[in-house]
């Protein structure tokens, strides 16, 4: 379970995050959704520890992920995540790069490594891509590898990142499908996207960012048929 | 083309010196690449701010003429610490200090060139800084470095023909030495040329090549 | 262990005469790097031209230059050309071999800076009437020479530098010259170099920071 | 001290000028030799140690000492006060008279015919800064240039870039003897003092100092400084003394 | 009058103009159109002589382009061209852009070139970007420059090579009403272009090529309606 506390968050000046409050039980699916520069990323690199927290708590099964005496190392293991940004590893292959973790994290050996690798490979359908190089791929191919290398090492939690944005429109259902298929799987997500149908058709809840706020959240129904707050009347105005 | 008086011994001596060059050269590049990893990497971890105080001192190195360097090395550690240094030694010392400060740019270069969000994924992954560092960060700021690195080893090279001041008998030292005895300059000199250009061209080349090529993918 | 007496006093007598030096040193940099540009621009119009003979001139040139030690190049330019009974005075030696170090760098970076800029922009010259020599005057060298204003202030910084080789060719009025002089009478070596030191070390700088102001107001696109 | 240092390292470690025939030079597979290098390896028999040749530049010869590189200096260096106030001198081992050498086709026949006229020296030596002197007094025309070794002097000399040098008879007539720079002649000698060169140490190290002093005068007594004058330069030996002043 | 007779041009082995015949009248706008690769632009940059051609002739006001006696500069100022690719000088503000040319090459003074510059800028929209950077225009804002750009050397011809094809949608349509502007004000024009509506519009007569060769020339009505080559055929129905 994730319990995001009262969070708060700054650049320098700037206040990103205005006191978040958050949790997300295991097995549910949240998505994100919010004006550019809301702090949706923000919240993600937060969840994970890659960037300090002003004020507030962040618990991961019950860990302080600020904590001073948190093993970050270790609790990222727990948190996959995939950005909007593609970010293979462009000097290993397919394989390579799903491994790597699996193998100097863990202590994988390789052939335990590699056959993990291959299901989630296979999972994603880039079964016929392990010994290419990330620079051969589409966007879209990228995405799944770094989903598949993300879910390689057995996380309990995935967050995913407008993962879709970067992509030529016709190479965004081949990611989506795949992020679908973790959901049914089960998997406890947090998921930012500026796809709505996508967003209705997954979420268990859906939240609304608006200049460091959660100013909303609900079932897709509530938020999509309903909303409560001006600013998501109009945000989802303004995206239909 | 030249009637030499140039003998079979002399070209031992030449070829002693070009030894020297060689040593001196490959004892700095060395020991001044492992300090440049090291300066780069701290200036790069600690921000601008942080490492102004390393930054100026490097800076120095690229800053004043390398006699100059080697010339105040040489007088600082015999007469001001009173240490019984080679002049071998000190040429060294003096050149992977002055090696490590254009190395320590370059990594520093190779390391910024890495994606942010490359570097991000792989801690998500719950790999550590090192872990970062060594399988990742490293990787791929050789391809960037790499080229001028090469660069900066054969600059290296031919900087190293100063060492002269603090009484090493480098290449071009052996070759005013016999140009004292056999009066052909030019000739001699167009050997030593040659030797430096023969090692330097190829890898020059060779640095270009890998420029090219991995500016392309 | 430091029972050596620093004289700073002694060698900072010398301080005008070292000065002196340094006015020389700037002026050999000075001119050498407006040389150097000014070949490295032929160099570079030579490398582009479909003639051999020019080709070869300029590869020769730029190789030599590169993957030589510039003290070679300058040793070479007193005692080497004097074989063939051409003699340069001290001066005009280190000039001519600090110029054609900056020279061959200059000619390497102008071929990157170059093929930086697209032909297009060449051919729109000459569609509006420009002769080739005026489209790249006016069109492709200015952009060239911002692309490369970097490069030129690291060789600037170079040539100030290599100054200290001249003492080779028997220059002594430059800054590194004046020092060695100065060290021969008074054997105060720690204390002269480090002066020197310090006023390459300033001078440079004045040199890097001047360069980027002046990029600032130049380049304004 | 010092002088316990070298007899219990076992090593004497000379700073000699190479490229300064005939005190010091190079045979031909490159092995130091000259009168200094005997004179040296004298030194080293006495002390009962090695001896190990250090070639120095005539600009760096005081450095090498003082930044420790070399424990003596054997290398023609005259005794000047300036340079006394930084090492400490032996009585003299060896005495020079400068001489002009010049490029034949020069109207150069003496030491004032120089005046308009390039001339060189090695920096840092004796010669060139008494001659650097007069250059700038002569003007008009005159021009000094100091070269780092003395034999890019003469290699300077005979390309023709120089038209007249001041330098030891010694190195002068060697080199003119040598034929390997062509078209050169002694044509003058210079109205410098004759120029008595010592062996230096550290300017505080007494039992050594002395210990050279005494060195140079068994040197003369035991007829070993005529035998090497005879060995390396030949004609009438010069008298070390100075009329009318010990020492 | 430019006359094209039976040119033809190689790039190595590759022949890319299989003998052209082309009139184009004084006032005329004649469009050219066809795939890519088919010759469009080799041929504007062999009218204006940027490229050597192998054989045949072109007759620009009786002056043949590819003599040796031809004074190239001269014979350029005449036929004003502006390419598919934005060639704005960066180093330069839009007014000397402009001016540039007039001043070195045809030795105007500072004022008068100026003043024409500005007429040219103010008849494509930019008056209010004179001491403007390049890099600081939209594309649409540097095609409309370059246009003006060739003006300045007031010629006689002008010559747009797929001048709105680089550009964003939004920005086509600025840079087409200024096309449209100057053939209306009767300025004789070789125009390549992918918009058909606009082609269709402006000129007195469309030429379609194929790999190499002028398949088919008629008036817009004819050309557009009744297409007679297959090729024409196909290509229109590819592009609708
Ligand atoms: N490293 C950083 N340093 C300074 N400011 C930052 C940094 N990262 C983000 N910001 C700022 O924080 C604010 C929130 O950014 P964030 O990336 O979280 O927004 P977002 O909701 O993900 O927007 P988008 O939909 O555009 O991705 C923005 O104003 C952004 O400029
Ligand atoms: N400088 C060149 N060197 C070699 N081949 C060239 C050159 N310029 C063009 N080509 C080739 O000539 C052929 C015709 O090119 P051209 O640019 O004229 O076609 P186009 O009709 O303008 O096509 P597009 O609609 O894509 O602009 C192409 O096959 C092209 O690859
Ligand atoms: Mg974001
Ligand atoms: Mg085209």
């Amino acid at each position: 379970m994730i319990e995001i506390q009262n969070v708060r968050k700054s650049f320098g000046q700037l206040e990103v995050l205005k006191g978040i409050d958050l949790n997300v039980e295991k097995g549910e699916v949240v998505t994100v959704i919010g004006g550019s520069g809301s702090g949706k990323s923000t919240l993600l690199t937060c969840i994970n520890g890659l960037e300090p927290i002003v004020s507030g708590k962040i618990l991961v099964d019950g860990t302080e992920v600020h904590a001073k005496s948190t093993d970050l190392n270790k609790l990222r293991q727990k948190i996959g995540i995939v950005f909007q940004q593609f970010n293979a590893f462009p000097h290993l292959t397919v394989m390579e790069n799903v491994t790597l973790a699996p193998r100097k994290v863990l202590g994988m050996g390789k052939a335990e490594a590699e056959a993990i690798a291959e299901k989630h490979l296979n999972h994603v359908g880039l079964g016929d891509k392990l010994g290419t190089y990330p620079t051969r791929l589409s966007g879209g191919q990228q995405q799944r590898m770094a989903i598949a290398r993300a879910l390689a090492m057995s996380p309990d939690y995935m967050l995913f990142d407008e993962v879709t944005s970067a992509l030529d429109p016709q190479l965004v259902g081949e990611v989506l499908e795949t992020l679908k298929m973790l959901a049914e799987e089960g998997m406890t997500m947090i998921l930012v996207t500026h796809e709505m149908s996508f967003a209705r058709d997954v979420s268990d809840r859906v939240a609304f960012f608006h200049k460091g706020i959660m100013a909303e959240i609900g079932t897709p129904a509530e938020l999509f048929e309903n909303p409560q707050h001006p600013e998501t009347q109009s945000f989802l105005a303004s995206v239909r | 083309m030249f009637d030499t008086a140039l003998s079979a011994n002399d070209l031992v001596f030449l070829a002693k010196g070009a030894g020297i060059t060689i040593v001196v050269t490959a004892i700095s590049v060395v020991i001044g690449t492992i300090l440049g990893i090291i300066f780069g990497v701290i200036r790069v971890q600690l921000g601008a701010v942080l490492s102004a105080p390393l930054t100026l001192f490097l800076d120095i190195f690229r800053s004043v003429p390398l006699l100059i360097q080697l010339v105040l090395a040489n007088a600082f550690v015999g007469m001001v610490l009173q240490l019984q240094l080679s002049g071998f030694f000190v040429a060294c010392m003096v050149l992977s200090l002055y090696t490590s400060a254009y190395c320590a740019e370059i990594v520093r270069g190779g390391i910024d060139a890495v994606p942010t969000v490359t570097r991000r994924a792989a801690r998500s992954l719950g790999m550590s800084w090192g872990q970062d560092m060594r399988y990742i960060v490293m990787p791929l700021a050789t391809r960037v470095a790499l080229p001028s690195w090469i660069g900066l080893a054969l600059g290296v090279m031919k900087d190293s023909a100063l060492v002269y001041v603090v009484q090493v008998t480098e290449l071009l030292k052996s070759t005013q030495i016999l140009i004292t005895r056999l009066q052909e300059p030019l000739f001699l000199l167009l050997i030593c040329g040659a030797f430096y250009f023969i090692i330097s061209f190829p890898l020059a080349r060779f640095g270009g090549y890998l420029e090219k090529r991995w500016s392309n993918d | 262990m430091f029972d050596y007496t620093f004289q700073w006093k002694q060698a900072l007598a010398r301080l005008p005469k070292m000065l002196d030096g340094a006015v020389i040193t700037m002026e050999v940099a000075i001119i050498s790097m407006l040389l150097g540009i000014l070949f490295a621009i032929l160099l570079t119009m030579f490398r582009q031209t479909k003639s051999r003979p020019l080709n070869a001139i300029a590869t020769t040139w730029i190789e030599i230059a590169r993957n030589t030690p510039a003290l070679f190049q300058i040793y070479m330019a007193h005692f080497g050309v004097a074989s063939f009974g051409i003699h340069f005075s001290p001066f005009t030696s280190l000039l001519i071999g600090i110029t054609f170090n900056n020279a061959g760098y200059l000619a390497e970076n102008f071929r990157g800076a170059l093929k930086a800029i697209p032909d297009t922009q060449a051919r729109a010259g000459q569609s509006l009437g420009m002769s080739p020599v005026q489209s790249f005057r006016y069109i492709v060298l200015p952009q060239m020479l911002r692309i490369s204003f970097l490069p030129m202030t690291n060789q600037m910084v170079w040539a100030i530098l290599m100054t200290s080789l001249g003492v080779t060719v028997g220059m002594n009025s430059d800054l590194y010259g004046v020092t060695q002089d100065l060290n021969a009478l008074t054997f105060r070596t720690f204390e002269l170099f480090a002066i020197a030191g310090v006023i390459f070390y300033i001078i440079t700088k004045v040199i890097t920071l001047s360069a980027r102001l002046i990029a600032a107001r130049l380049f304004r696109y | 001290d010092k002088l316990d240092d070298i007899i219990s390292s076992g090593k004497l470690r000379c700073a000699v000028v190479l490229d300064f025939p005939p005190m010091g030079m190079r045979d031909e597979n490159n092995e130091p030799i000259g009168f200094d290098v005997d004179y040296c390896n004298d030194l080293a028999a006495a002390l009962g140690v090695e001896a190990e040749i250090v070639e120095t530049p005539f600009p760096e010869r005081i450095p090498a000492l003082m930044s420790n590189r070399v424990d003596v200096g054997v290398a023609s260096t005259s005794d000047t006060l300036e340079r006394a106030k930084t090492v400490g001198f032996s009585i003299p081992y060896f005495a020079f008279e400068m001489v002009v050498t010049a490029a034949e086709g020069t109207d150069i026949t003496s030491f004032e015919s120089m005046k308009g006229h390039t001339v060189g020296a090695v920096a840092g030596t004796y010669e060139a800064i008494a001659l650097e002197e007069y250059v700038n007094e002569w003007g008009d025309g005159s021009e000094f240039r100091p070269y780092q070794t003395q034999a890019d002097v003469f290699l300077a000399l005979a390309q023709g870039q120089l038209d007249a040098t001041v330098s030891t008879s010694t190195v002068a007539q060697a080199n003119v003897k040598s034929g390997n720079f062509g078209g050169i002649e002694v044509v003058a000698s210079a109205p410098f003092d004759i120029d008595y060169v010592g062996l230096f140490a550290k300017r505080d190290e007494y039992g050594f100092l002395n210990y050279l002093d005494l060195f140079v005068n068994q040197q003369i007594r035991t007829g070993r400084y005529d035998e090497l004058y005879e060995k390396w330069v030949g004609g009438d030996v010069p008298s070390l003394t100075v009329p009318g002043a010990y020492r």
